[in-house]
């Protein structure tokens, strides 16, 4: 797969890139923070977004999906990076559809991944029990109960959490580690949404017995979670592309506008060689990001180490970009009117969302065997 | 030498006798910094009784002279003052950039008048001052400031604007870098004056940071009419200061000790204490070495700080200079605490990711609003470029 | 489509019928690559006659036209050779800066007649040529150049050095940047001339490498008369053709399957591997923690630089130039391959320190020497910095 | 202890310097490795050197020693660092004499500490077994033998190891780790010399059944190791120091004469703000390795500590300014004929030689308790 984008994919790339600089420019993203909105995200244009079919990009045509790829996915995921823009698409198609689309049977699969396509149902993965991503961590209980489980436990940081409608719980019943499906308005369960500094939506989610079905099969949870995890580590790197191109993109700008000492900024020679420096890293996360979404695609054996890759990349460049873009912009870059300082706070949340840069290489390392 | 034990002897009675027991106690919160002003509030009697003693002694600027509300102390005398209220852990009664900045300007460059008439308020908390350099074009380039103040007969009349101007919303008075001479070289054309905030025409309006907080403000100025009397120094010669104040400036920014970093200042569990309880490991190496090496790095880098801050002091009393050193610790420094800003957040995993709200503990808040102001450190007081800058130029001699 | 497909059956099979066994095997010593030149010797005889066999056929320079000793191939089928080689493992006959560097410059720049006279032998492996462009005082700079070439009727006088000559002591030519003429601005009075080193008056010096190694000369001229018919191009245009020779060297450096790396082309054992067997370290993850990181973080950068690679190779043939961003390549990579080349080094303990001896074996000590050849990396062909000034400037739009 | 040197130690360090470019200056380095020279130093200058007394600098007056201590040690040694100066102070007083000072009995003091300080003896500590410096692994055996001892196994990296006339050994015996006299002709020793980047002295020995003598209580050699290590490390920090603060001095020097593009390099900013990165660098190496060496003059308790921070700093400071002399001195620095890649071979072999910045930056956490 050729790692530029095809002629459909540039076109869905210009489309996307209008439709999120006209629905969800980084002014949206404001008025919804500085409204302190209780559903953090906007379901009048998440709802046109859907309409458009970026909900059912991955999935197959029969669930009502485009049955495109990570490859469609990405570009979408990387004009929404570029604006902030604060939309349950990473945690409802990528890390809830996936593991639907993973491990449900084919009743589970056809309910719910035709609801997620058509706008109509939200979703949540409910995984991480501790404060550093440690997925191998499940102290979560399923207790069967009449055909069904009843789940006891704490999730931590469960991306938009607090506006799914179904939440997609890993748990431990007696075949070993399963993922279940637990309604939002289960007994049992308490979601409290968490105010980060991204402003985006994650919620602790508590478990006291709740009511819940299986997602296929029982004892394979585990395995398809590493999976779902994977592809959804290389979901939010495409995304954090997006800032990070952003990022870079705006401080050249005021790199080549801003005087003082008579001359441009951009036109001293030192940050010309850190301007320069960060243009690599730019365009090597790029590239890993493109061959990791590809890869999900091909279905090859090094999706595991691409994701890694990938996530670390983005997850170092992104906070990097973030820092220079303050730093650069000098007094102006930390005035929370300037949006650069936005990009620097995405940054560390998107760093530490699926393991940051030092659990990638350590896993990389893993994987390879040393 | 003995006159000195004396003294000590007498400053330690005489502290016993007047500092409240409240006020040797640890301060608890921001308002039990006392910041003066017209508007000033007391957090306790006690702290109004002790800015009283204090400054009725002329203690809360020791070295002045008593005709400026000082004491006129020996620099070894003002140190000994200091020793012993730290031996007693008595609070600073009067913290101020009056103090701080402006007095050391006043009685460098001021007239008596002007030293009788600024002064004393500044001693007894009743001014508070704000300080007037940036502007939203000038900033690592303060020497092109726009700020104008066009002379019209015993009066300048002041038209721009100031930005970073700290906690002018709250402040009496402001001492202002402005453009005196517009057809000058950009360094020949600025003068230093004081103006009083409360004249029509003057208005502060304060800045949200990416932090949140708003300490500072972008400070306006609409025909704002100031006397020539409010003038420090000549016409056209305030560079002298502004370079005096940025060097001074840099050293306190410098000094962990001092008020300029408080990511230094404030004390903590350590970077390892609060990974290990994050992880929920037990004793033994932590188990994420990421992690381990980056406390690691950031504690030796501190320990090599620590040392240098030290040697510098031992140079300074075996009678060797400072100098443009100075930038070597603040480019250091400043990097080092956004470092471990960085590490504070990132030892408490997702803990480390809240902006508001019950859910997350106020030493975890805390730490991430921590982590963004550290940002600051490396621009404000001459960005980390301009320190390399003068590294460059006045320590390593390199070329221009 | 269908002729490209004749045309590989027909490769497959002279090559299968021509290739002697002997060289379709590894390489196994430096000799084993045949550089040509007149003093040429072959390590095998299996090596002489695939040479004169590939250089009949006009195969060692395939894209040629038949005159200039080549085959006239086009791109397509020049591809599926190489193609086909590899598939048979042949190596190449014949490697040579004449090939590399000057013959594309003969057969843009060169007049008919030297076409004819000076890419045959090229072709034949007969003339081996070497490049003299920087100088001791022009390296990054290297328009400063100052060898001179004095214009006297129909010959110069050539009189100056020249610095890294690339195995200039076993070079029968060399091409060289020299000043034609000194009044004129230091890019305009530049000229591309091709001397014999035979010529009484050059004489070349081999430099002693830190590594030890001696590839390089420095090379004097001292009263050379050259023909004026040896210069290529116009007079005092030699800018232009330098400028391309230096943009062609580039590429070569950033592909790690070029010519130019040898630290990415040679094969050996992993980094993993290697730090595994000198810290006698079971299965599982490696002991010491800073080197696998510092392994993991190598590897990383090398997966992401080869995905650039390849995304760069993918937008050329989607018809997307590539432009001055190979500064990036080259930038990118030699930087890698230092930091590679240290690694390699350091997994290998007090093993990797050694310079010469049995108490070494073999793979360590050319670890060693390896890691000291890798710092040139980032300084022949434009240091870091001229390619971070050059993207700076040509992809990023900074201003001057 | 001030962290600026005192009036005696100001004038040690002026005749150390007049003393050091005059006798040992680069060009005489240079003269002993292409002689290949098989001491490997200049035993008629390491003599006047002895006999400024700077050989029994740390011991006491009763041995003949100048009763001072790690301070006026590291005055020197940076000296020496400076023009890469090859003698056997390191091995022979820091390392061995250093041993012998704290764990030999009186007897053993007085014989060898007399003839070290008197410049008639060279010592060598032999502890090394792995290729990465991991002092804790003694496979060595050392078995009681008639009132003596007969030691078997190998050790690498001796430092000057085929010139010392004593060997101390780090061995197992019966009772634990212990520290070991064998003489350099003893019968069952084989020392091989290693010839390495830097020109410098290291030796592989090989013991099978030698004979040795316990130098002091054979039951306390893993704790007189530690301590030996950590002040061998102090005072190689402090030769290193000379290293970075000449290499340093050397790169600023041309960075003002170099001409390219009509000006002085050094007026490029891009070089200036490295520079200037260096500057603190080197300030602050210098800081810590001062400090370092006072601590063991004061005997603190945390001289394990500083010992670590000490050669971390050093090692990684040396080693970058070693690659960035070269690289700015560019192909000049390639070069043989320029000093410049002298220091970046003896900084490749100082970092690894007493442990790395990876294994001190390990040790310092362990050391703090995490």
């Amino acid at each position: 797969m050729s790692l530029v984008l095809t002629e459909e994919q540039e076109l869905l790339r210009d489309t996307a890139r209008d439709f999120v600089q006209e629905n969800f420019p980084v002014k949206a993203f404001r008025e919804l923070r500085d409204a302190r909105d209780p559903d953090g995200f906007d379901r009048k244009r998440w709802a046109e977004l859907c309409e458009l079919g970026w909900a059912g990009i991955p999935f197959d045509e029969a669930y009502g999906g485009a049955g495109l790829g990570y490859a469609e996915l990405g570009v979408v995921l990387e004009e929404l990076g570029r604006t902030l823009a604060a939309t349950p698409l990473l945690a409802t198609v990528a890390l809830g559809g996936g593991a639907v689309a993973l491990a449900g049977n084919e009743t589970q699969k056809k309910e719910i991944l035709s609801e997620v396509c058509a706008g109509k149902r939200l979703l949540a993965l409910a995984f991480q029990e501790t404060l550093h991503f440690s997925p191998g961590v499940v102290e979560t209980t399923a207790v069967a109960d009449a055909g069904a489980f009843r789940l006891t436990g704490t999730k931590r940081f469960v991306l938009d959490g607090h506006i799914a409608h179904t939440l997609i719980v890993s748990a431990k019943s007696e075949k070993g580690v399963g993922l279940f499906l637990v309604d939002a308005g289960a007994e049992g369960l308490t979601i409290e949404r968490t105010n980060n500094v991204d402003s985006r939506n994650a919620a602790t989610v508590t478990l006291a017995g709740a009511p819940a079905q299986a997602l296929g099969d029982p004892a394979r949870g585990g395995q398809v979670l590493e999976v779902v995890l994977d592809q959804g580590a290389i979901a939010l790197s495409a995304e954090m592309l997006g800032g990070i191109q952003e990022s870079f993109d705006r401080t050249l700008i005021y790199l080549k506008e801003r005087d003082q000492f008579g001359a441009k900024i951009g036109s001293f020679q030192a940050l010309k060689h850190r301007a320069a420096d960060w243009f690599c890293e730019v365009e090597l996360a790029r590239s890993i990001v493109l061959q990791a979404l590809r890869a999900v695609d091909t279905g090859g054996d090094d999706v595991a180490k691409l994701a890694s890759a990938a996530k670390a990349r983005s997850s170092d460049v992104y906070l990097h970009s973030g820092e220079e873009g303050v730093q650069l912009f000098g007094g102006i870059g930390m005035t929370d009117e300037e949006d650069i300082g936005l990009y620097l706070k995405r940054a560390r949340v998107a760093e530490l969302t699926l393991g940051d840069g030092g659990y990638h290489r350590d896993r990389y390392a893993t994987l390879e065997g040393y | 030498m003995a006159d000195l034990e004396t003294f000590r002897a007498d400053t330690r009675a005489w502290l016993e006798a007047n500092c409240p027991e409240e006020m040797r106690k640890p301060m608890k919160a921001a308002g039990d910094v006392q910041w003066g002003g017209r508007n000033r509030e007391f957090s306790s009697d006690e702290q109004r009784i002790w800015l009283e003693r204090m400054s009725e002694k002329g203690w809360t600027v020791p070295t002045w002279p008593e005709d400026c509300g000082g004491a006129a102390l020996s620099n070894a005398e003002a140190k000994v003052l200091k020793q012993e209220m730290r031996a007693l852990n008595c609070r600073t009664p009067l913290m101020s950039f009056g103090i701080m900045m402006l007095g050391p300007v006043v009685l460098e460059y001021g007239t008596e008048a002007q030293k009788r008439e600024f002064l004393p308020p500044i001693a007894r908390g009743e001014i508070r001052w704000c300080q007037g350099y940036s502007e939203p074009g000038a900033g690592s380039d303060l020497a092109s400031l726009q700020c104008r103040a066009a002379r019209d007969g015993d009066e300048y009349v002041v038209n721009g604007q100031k930005f970073w101007t700290s906690e002018a919303h709250l402040s009496d008075w402001i001492f202002c870098l402005v453009r005196s001479n517009p057809k000058a070289s950009k360094h020949d054309g600025i003068s230093f004056l004081l103006i009083d905030m409360d004249d029509p025409g003057v208005e502060a309006t304060p800045i949200e940071l990416i932090s949140g907080a708003s300490m500072f403000c972008q400070t306006f100025f609409d025909d704002v009419r100031v006397p020539v009397s409010n003038r420090i120094g000549d016409e056209d010669a305030g560079w002298t200061i502004a370079k005096k104040l940025l060097q001074h400036e840099r050293e306190m920014l410098s000094d962990p000790a001092g008020g300029g970093s408080p990511t230094g200042a404030r004390k903590r569990g350590t970077l390892a204490d609060d990974a290990r309880k994050s992880l929920g490991a037990a004793e033994g190496p932590l188990p994420d070495a990421d992690l381990r090496d980056r406390i690691a790095r950031v504690e030796l880098d501190q320990l090599c700080y620590n040392a240098t801050l030290r040697r510098s002091a031992d140079g300074a009393k075996a009678g060797r200079g400072v100098g443009p050193e100075t930038s070597m610790f603040k480019l250091y420094l400043s990097e080092l605490n956004k470092r471990k800003s960085d590490l504070r957040v990132r030892v408490r995993g997702v803990n480390g990711l809240g902006w508001s709200g019950d859910s997350f503990a106020r030493d975890d808040l805390a730490a991430t609003r921590e982590w963004l102001n550290s940002k600051a450190e490396s621009i404000a007081g001459g960005t980390s470029e301009i320190q390399r800058n003068i590294i460059a130029k006045r320590v390593l001699g390199l070329p221009d």
